[in-house]
């Protein structure tokens, strides 16, 4: 089967006995529980894992290697693979359990596979907006009702701010998608440079009653607990596959291809959806469907593959700086 | 103008033993009085003062100035200290070292409540002032670039410049050498007449206590034993303490005659060691006494002496030269007399000198010698 | 007038350390080993500063090139006037706000009979002991458009506008100034608990009130320590990114470190020229302020509390004006301790962020308390934390009693090394974090990944602070009790020991537990130097924060700074004991 | 034992002026000498116990201790302080406040390089030092909780305690009663000489230092006026300064008579007011002279004297009493002679007073009077 890993990997990576993953997700709903089940099923191999944003997870992994003195095998984030790929930091590896995956979540030539996809799109505090009032479209938003009522991280990534530029550009076009982004940038949303979980509290606690660029499972959660919010299905949603990469010159190459192979099997996938992930192998089920773009209530998505984003990032970061500052 | 009553304050060492401090000070002073309190070190001068500045609270006891009440445990009375307008010389001299000797000397008069001085007054009050005390040219100097001596002199030109009713001096002269500590108490005792203050004045020299003071109180072991004038403290002390810390003395210890015999006021007394002294006594002194005489009164004369000691008027003393020492305007002799283990020591001018171990003769009349309380 | 006055002193001095040269004493050897062991620590991170501020950093990460595109990019920026301005007026005021603060704090604490001083200890080390970025949203919370003030605010005038937004200058200052006025307070108490009473008493004498007294004496003998302070909080606060960050974007203040800022954010990996650049300038500006601030030492004798003869520390009676020092007390124990702290239960013990309204009881839950003390990961994480703040802050102090010491007493060669010892001040985290990085990576020693990273890296980061206290307190120590051990016999490291040290124990005291309750909660070098073996509080912290799980987040906050508190008064008091007449 | 050669450290104030300090000191004393530093406030007597202490960094000069410089700026040799082996008492006490009194005397023992000291020796050798300054009962107290005086005598305690070679004393029983002051004096000397230790010892007390010293220098100013024994100091001061400053005496200022003429080594002196004195001459000084007659030289007779006064052989002064002060064993009275403001000084014994405003009679003998340089 599929996400059977073959013997002599296994074997191999047992060799090598440990494997030193950076990570960019949370630590007690994806990490822990991941690396408790890989070292349930593979017991002669420890795992150690580093937290922190992919950007600084890149960074490191950069340092390493120009040292000569590599310690990471496994990676993850799309911060992280924009920057090591063009360093050539990137070992390309298709693992057999990714053969399940949708081709959109995976690199054109075996470098990067997502076990997770992530949609930003806009919430509301339910308590201050009722269903009706919330905007429906983009258009929706340039709505005098909601001059100085909108917030949104601002982090420089295609999860923030610029991302939602890009993905106006990319369905509007170029001269559209200015006229529009002008006009919403008399808005006056108010930029946050923190995680967008914390901008969506700020929606929470009712210090603004409508947020853009938001995790859409962040809501569910939140929601679940009895907080008033709900997530807006704004077409297109953007969509940011996880990327998961083995890293050139890795210490433990083979416990890593073991790592990556379990990560994106449907073993692995099960044991992030429960943790609220978003799985990208179409036979695991997500906790809430409906967050799923092919769901049972389907809606459009930007994809913002690695490519994408390197491509266009810069470019929607100087507009965001000329327009939103 | 400066009156304590019952003023205590105590330093407890282990409980019950006293470790030091004052006890029971009882003084009524009028204004204008140049007051001194004498006493060996750790007696509780600089606590008795301390009190009256208000830097220390007493544990008990009334402390009035002027008529005001400036404490009272009682009344719950404590005038903070800075509204006693009171100036200090510090035994550790307190002079502020970030300042210049201007402006250490400047100080009490820039923070003046009773009115604002201009820059020129205060200009001209610091010269005077640094004039006083002999630092006319130091005015600009930092206060750390001092010697001992001049520290000293600021931390006085500072406690005068602002002619304070109540002027508490401790020890202000004691790192001057003889001639400028001679100056300064001249300049001190002049400045204390014209503006009528009120000085209380602690030293270790009895000289300059005798000299200066108007009333003398002689401190032991936190009590105030004898309060009076100088010629009161030197001529009649009330105990033996205080006849040997006030100038130096010869205290033979002895029980006065059952006969009260003798010549006018005169008591004749057994010593211990054998023999038999006459004397002056204070009145109401017990049989047992300790006589003092003063080692000026004593007059040496070699070998037997001449025949004038004979009769019986004088006291007269056989004895040899143990020990001389030079002090310039005199010479200290130790004298063992015969039959007595006792040392006298008796001054003498270096005109003739006696040289070790050759025999003398002490005489010394019974007015020159004096009965007192022992201990 | 002064420079007369100074040349003598000086060439005094020349001919001083020249005889002084002619020989190898145990003070010339520690200035070498101090210069050395500095050098090694210091120098590294500060080359590496220097190359990026002049660097190209490709977009594959490697660095390549020079040019000056970073210097030019921050003096050409169109709005550097306007982020300067900004700049300044942040840094002056928030600087004032934590002097007053914490100055008066410190003064009514040591110097008077005020009551209820304990109260003052607790809020400066649980103040400071709480993690960052839980303080400033803890404040956010509060003073934001649905805290409980402005929710009262709009309930009682049924506006929908807001009383306060705190995403203004003013808030950031308020923020920024409160974050520092335990530095202030915990300086300071050292500072005046070595006050000489003869020397304010003198001035009472001479009929100065008490204020007055304070001002003309009490503060003017403080000046080494109070300019230390003016110094750091300035500097620190035109080199924050935090409280810019969190609190000036959002209302759109621009200050100069903005634009750093986002320099480094912008670009993945992040380019550092810039930040670099930034640093570099700063760091010309410091060493001119330093070189000033090193004139203090020039006539030492002018700050000497601590003298020979009749030193007897004692205190203010405020007599009726009691009440109102006890009010100060009380109020900086609510306003600082109390109001964040109840902001953090609450959401410590709410499953998801809520206005605070009475509602909001029904839901409290302990559930995220107990998902942290169930945690053996965060019990990990403690622990590493722990050790790594006692050792920074132990080595910090030690390096600093020695480089204080020396350079307090104008030994030759010292201000070099107070210089070296200072340069750390002004590396942005982010900064040294890469340096540092880089320098483990390729020292032979395996110390990469290891907590004595951290513990190396937080070390230099503090050691100019801790360097402070000392420099201050060796002023205050009259130089005759160093010459009378001198004369004793004792060689200067004896004197240094015996008489010096137990002298500075308030100052040592302090400085050590400031490095190790900041230390424990650093994050910008924390995320880069902890590898997967040595995760510390800081990076489960930054977890939680993005991970927006606010109530378990706010729940470890509560729990670790009472761990800190522990551990911090444990110290004390036996510091303290061990303190002697230094320390009361 | 201890040898200074052109020593110099100077404070230059203003460039070229002289702010203080001492310059070109030169002494040369063998073992155990007790060598006195005399001299007005100010005049650099603590500087040159720092420079031999090795405090201060001399600007020129050698100082040699037993045999080994260790100073001297050409050879480029400075040995520091801590190697010195020397005891010094600062004129500012500099007791450790973080110590307790046995801590502050013990710690010279505890650092000592020649040799570890057991704890008992240390207590026992503290204990000692400790009864010998009279604190015996105060060795647990703090050293904050002491009185100036006992904090002195703290201070002494840890100079004499290790027994050192050299010992420094800046005015080590300035804050001390005459009484005590004299019994420190005494065990000091005691030490001194039982353990042939050479002592340096700075006071402003001339009497203190008549009486301890063997050899005494008088500075003015930075400059060693004079170097020699007591006696020499006092009876043949080489100038008007010395004379005037160690002591009391009446300074007289005239020019010697063209005619040598005389009894014996007697001069006779023109006065400046007028008038003329017979007086003995320090060889070679010049024809301006200034004559030194010391009060207790001058004795004191009612009206017009004895007739014993009129023949040739002593000088006399009739004048007015102008003042007295009463000083215990002796008055001290101001005089004004006729034809003269020079207003005279006179000592006598208390025994016989004279009123304010009677007319006396000065008498001296010429070699009471001795004729010096100027200035
Ligand atoms: N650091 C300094 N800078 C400038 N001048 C100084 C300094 N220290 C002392 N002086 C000056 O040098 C002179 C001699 O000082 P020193 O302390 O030797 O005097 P002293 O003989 O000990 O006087 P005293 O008997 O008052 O202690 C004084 O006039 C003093 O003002
Ligand atoms: N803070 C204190 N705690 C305990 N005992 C103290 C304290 N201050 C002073 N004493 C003790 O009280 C006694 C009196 O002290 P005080 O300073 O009044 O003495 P003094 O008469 O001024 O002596 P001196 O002439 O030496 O200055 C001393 O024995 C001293 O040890
Ligand atoms: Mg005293
Ligand atoms: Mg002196």
């Amino acid at each position: 089967p599929a996400d059977a890993a073959s013997q002599e990997l296994v074997q191999a990576a047992e060799k090598e006995g440990t494997v030193v993953w950076y990570t960019s997700m949370i630590v007690d709903q994806a990490v822990r529980p991941l690396v408790a089940a890989f070292e349930k099923k593979y017991p002669k191999i420890d795992v150690q894992f580093s937290r922190a944003s992919s950007s600084d997870t890149a960074l490191k992994i950069v340092n390493e290697s120009s040292a000569g003195h590599v310690m990471g095998d496994v990676f993850d984030g799309n911060g992280a693979y924009i920057v090591l790929r063009p360093a050539n930091l990137v070992e390309p590896y298709v693992a057999d359990s990714a053969a399940e995956i949708p081709a959109e979540y995976k690199g054109p030539d075996g470098y990067w596979a997502a076990p997770n996809v992530y949609y930003l799109s806009a919430a509301i505090n339910t308590d201050m907006v009722s269903k009706d009032d919330a905007p429906k479209t983009y258009q929706d938003l340039l709505d005098p009702k909601w001059k100085n009522q909108m917030v949104w991280s601002v982090v420089p990534q295609e999860s923030g701010a610029p991302g939602f530029i890009g993905n106006i550009l990319m369905t509007m076009g170029q001269e559209k998608g200015m006229d529009y982004l002008h006009k919403l940038a008399a808005q006056k949303i108010t930029n946050m440079d923190t995680s967008q979980r914390t901008v969506l509290d700020r929606v929470i606690v009712g210090d603004f009653p409508l947020a853009l660029m938001t995790y859409t499972h962040h809501s569910p959660i939140s929601a679940a607990k009895g907080a008033p919010v709900d997530w807006l299905r704004m077409e297109p949603v953007i969509a940011s596959p996880n990327t998961v990469g083995l890293v050139r010159g890795a210490p433990h190459p083979n416990a890593g291809k073991l790592l990556i192979d379990f990560i994106l099997s449907k073993e692995g996938q099960t044991v992030l959806a429960k943790g609220m992930y978003l799985p990208t192998n179409p036979n695991v089920a997500a906790k809430v469907p409906d967050l799923m773009a092919n769901g049972p209530r389907p809606f459009k998505v930007t994809m913002m593959t690695p490519e994408v984003v390197s491509e266009g990032l810069p470019k929607w970061i100087k507009i965001f700086n000329q327009l939103f500052r | 103008m400066l009156k304590l009553e019952k003023l205590t304050k105590v330093y407890p060492a282990r409980p019950g033993e006293f470790a030091g401090g004052i006890r029971d000070a009882d003084i009524d002073l009028s204004a204008g009085t140049f007051f001194t309190l004498l006493g060996p070190s750790g007696c509780g001068k600089t606590t008795t003062l301390r009190c009256i500045a208000g830097l220390e609270t007493p544990d008990s006891g009334r402390i009035i100035v002027g008529g005001t009440p400036l404490y009272d445990r009682q009344a719950g009375i404590a005038v903070p200290l800075h509204r006693r307008n009171i100036g200090m010389v510090f035994q550790s001299y307190a002079i502020w070292p970030h300042m210049s000797v201007f402006e250490n000397v400047a100080f009490p008069m820039r923070v003046s409540k009773d009115r604002r001085y201009s820059g020129a007054e205060i200009k001209t009050a610091v010269g005077e002032a640094l004039d006083i005390v002999g630092l006319g040219g130091y005015a600009q100097r930092s206060a750390t670039q001092l010697s001992g001596g001049q520290q000293q002199r600021v931390a006085l030109a500072r406690a005068i410049v602002h002619r304070p009713k109540l002027l508490l001096l401790d020890e202000p002269l004691s790192n001057l050498d003889a001639s400028l500590r001679e100056e300064m108490r001249l300049e001190l005792k002049r400045l204390q007449r014209e503006l009528g203050i009120t000085a209380v004045y602690v030293t270790h020299d009895q000289s300059e206590a005798l000299a200066m003071s108007d009333v003398i109180a002689v401190i032991e072991k936190g009590r105030m034993v004898q309060v009076g004038s100088p010629r009161d403290i030197y001529f009649s002390p009330v105990n033996e303490f205080v006849a040997g810390f006030v100038g130096h003395t010869n205290i033979l210890r002895g029980r006065v005659g059952a006969d009260g015999a003798g010549v006018g006021p005169c008591r004749s007394v057994r010593l211990e060691g054998g023999g038999e002294i006459r004397c002056r006594a204070r009145n109401g002194v017990g049989p047992d006494v300790a006589i003092s005489i003063r080692p000026e009164d004593i007059v040496l004369d070699a070998g037997a002496g001449p025949a004038a000691a004979a009769d019986g008027t004088q006291n007269v003393l056989r004895g040899e030269v143990t020990a001389a020492s030079f002090l310039g305007n005199v010479v200290h002799y130790e004298i063992r007399p015969e039959n007595s283990a006792q040392i006298f020591r008796v001054e003498a001018a270096p005109a003739t000198p006696f040289d070790l171990g050759s025999a003398v003769t002490m005489r010394f009349p019974p007015e020159a010698a004096l009965a007192v309380a022992r201990g | 007038m002064t420079i007369e006055q100074d040349w003598p002193r000086v060439s005094q001095q020349k001919a001083g350390a020249r005889a002084s040269w002619l020989r190898l004493d145990q003070t010339r050897v520690l200035v070498i080993a101090l210069a050395i062991i500095l050098g090694i620590l210091v120098a590294p991170p500060a080359i590496i500063l220097l190359l990026r501020s002049l660097s190209i950093t490709n977009p594959d990460a490697t660095v390549g090139g020079w040019t000056l595109t970073h210097y030019l990019r921050f003096f050409t920026n169109p709005d550097l006037y306007r982020t300067l301005v900004n700049s300044l007026t942040f840094a002056l005021f928030s600087t004032v706000v934590a002097l007053l603060f914490g100055g008066t704090l410190a003064w009514l604490v040591e110097r008077t009979n005020t009551r209820f001083k304990a109260l003052a200890y607790l809020t400066t080390v649980i103040s400071m002991g709480t993690p960052y970025i839980l303080y400033v949203s803890a404040w956010l919370f509060l003073l934001g458009r649905s805290g409980p003030f402005n929710d009262a605010w709009r309930t009682m005038t049924g506006t929908r506008q807001v009383l306060f937004n705190p995403y203004s200058l003013t808030g950031m200052i308020l923020i920024e100034g409160f974050l520092w006025s335990p530095l202030v307070f915990l300086l300071l108490s050292s500072t005046f608990r070595s006050a000489n009473a003869d020397l304010e008493e003198a001035a009472r004498m001479s009929g100065a009130g008490v204020l007055r007294t304070v001002w003309s004496v009490s503060i003017r003998m403080a000046t080494p320590a109070i300019a230390a302070l003016a110094l750091f909080v300035f500097i620190r606060a035109i080199e924050a990114f935090e409280v810019p960050a969190l609190v000036g974007m959002p209302g759109n203040v621009d200050v100069l470190t903005t634009d750093v800022y986002r320099s480094i954010k912008e670009s993945i990996p992040p380019d550092l020229g810039y930040a670099s650049a930034y640093s570099v300038v700063l760091l010309v500006a410091v060493a001119i302020l330093l070189h000033f601030y090193g004139k203090l030492s020039r006539n030492a004798g002018r700050y000497s509390t601590v003298t020979g003869k009749g030193y007897r520390p004692r205190q203010f009676d405020l007599g009726k004006w009691r009440p109102v020092g006890d009010a100060l007390v009380i109020f900086n124990f609510l306003i600082v301790l109390v109001l964040p702290l109840l902001a953090l239960l609450w959401l410590s013990l709410l499953p998801y962020m809520r206005p605070m309204r009475p509602s909001g009881v029904a839901q409290f839950s302990l559930a995220n308390f107990a998902t942290v003390l169930s945690s053996e990961y965060y019990r990990t994480l403690a622990i590493n934390t722990l050790i790594v703040g006692v050792v920074a802050a132990s080595v910090g102090m030690i390096l600093a009693l020695f480089t204080g010491w020396l350079s307090a007493r104008r030994k030759a060669g010292a201000q070099f090394v107070d210089q070296l010892a200072t340069m750390p001040l002004v590396f942005p985290g982010i900064v040294m974090g890469v340096a540092f990085l880089m320098i483990f990576l390729s020292v032979p020693l395996p110390i990469y990944g290891t907590i004595w990273a951290l513990a190396i890296a937080y070390t230099v980061r503090y050691l100019p602070y801790g360097l402070r206290y000392t420099y201050a307190g060796v002023l205050q120590i009259s130089n005759e009790l160093e010459e009378a051990a001198g004369a004793s016999g004792a060689t200067p490291l004896q004197s240094l020991r015996r008489v010096i040290a137990p002298l500075l124990s308030p100052a040592l005291l302090s400085g050590w537990l400031f490095i190790f309750l900041i230390a424990t909660k650093e994050l910008a070098v924390a995320v880069l130097l902890s590898g997967p073996s040595s995760p510390v509080v800081a990076v489960g912290m930054y977890d939680l924060w993005v991970n927006g799980q606010g109530g378990e987040l706010a729940a470890f906050g509560l729990i670790w700074a009472a761990v800190m508190t522990l551990v911090a008064s444990v110290f004390y008091l036996a510091g303290g004991r061990a303190g002697g007449a230094g320390a009361h």
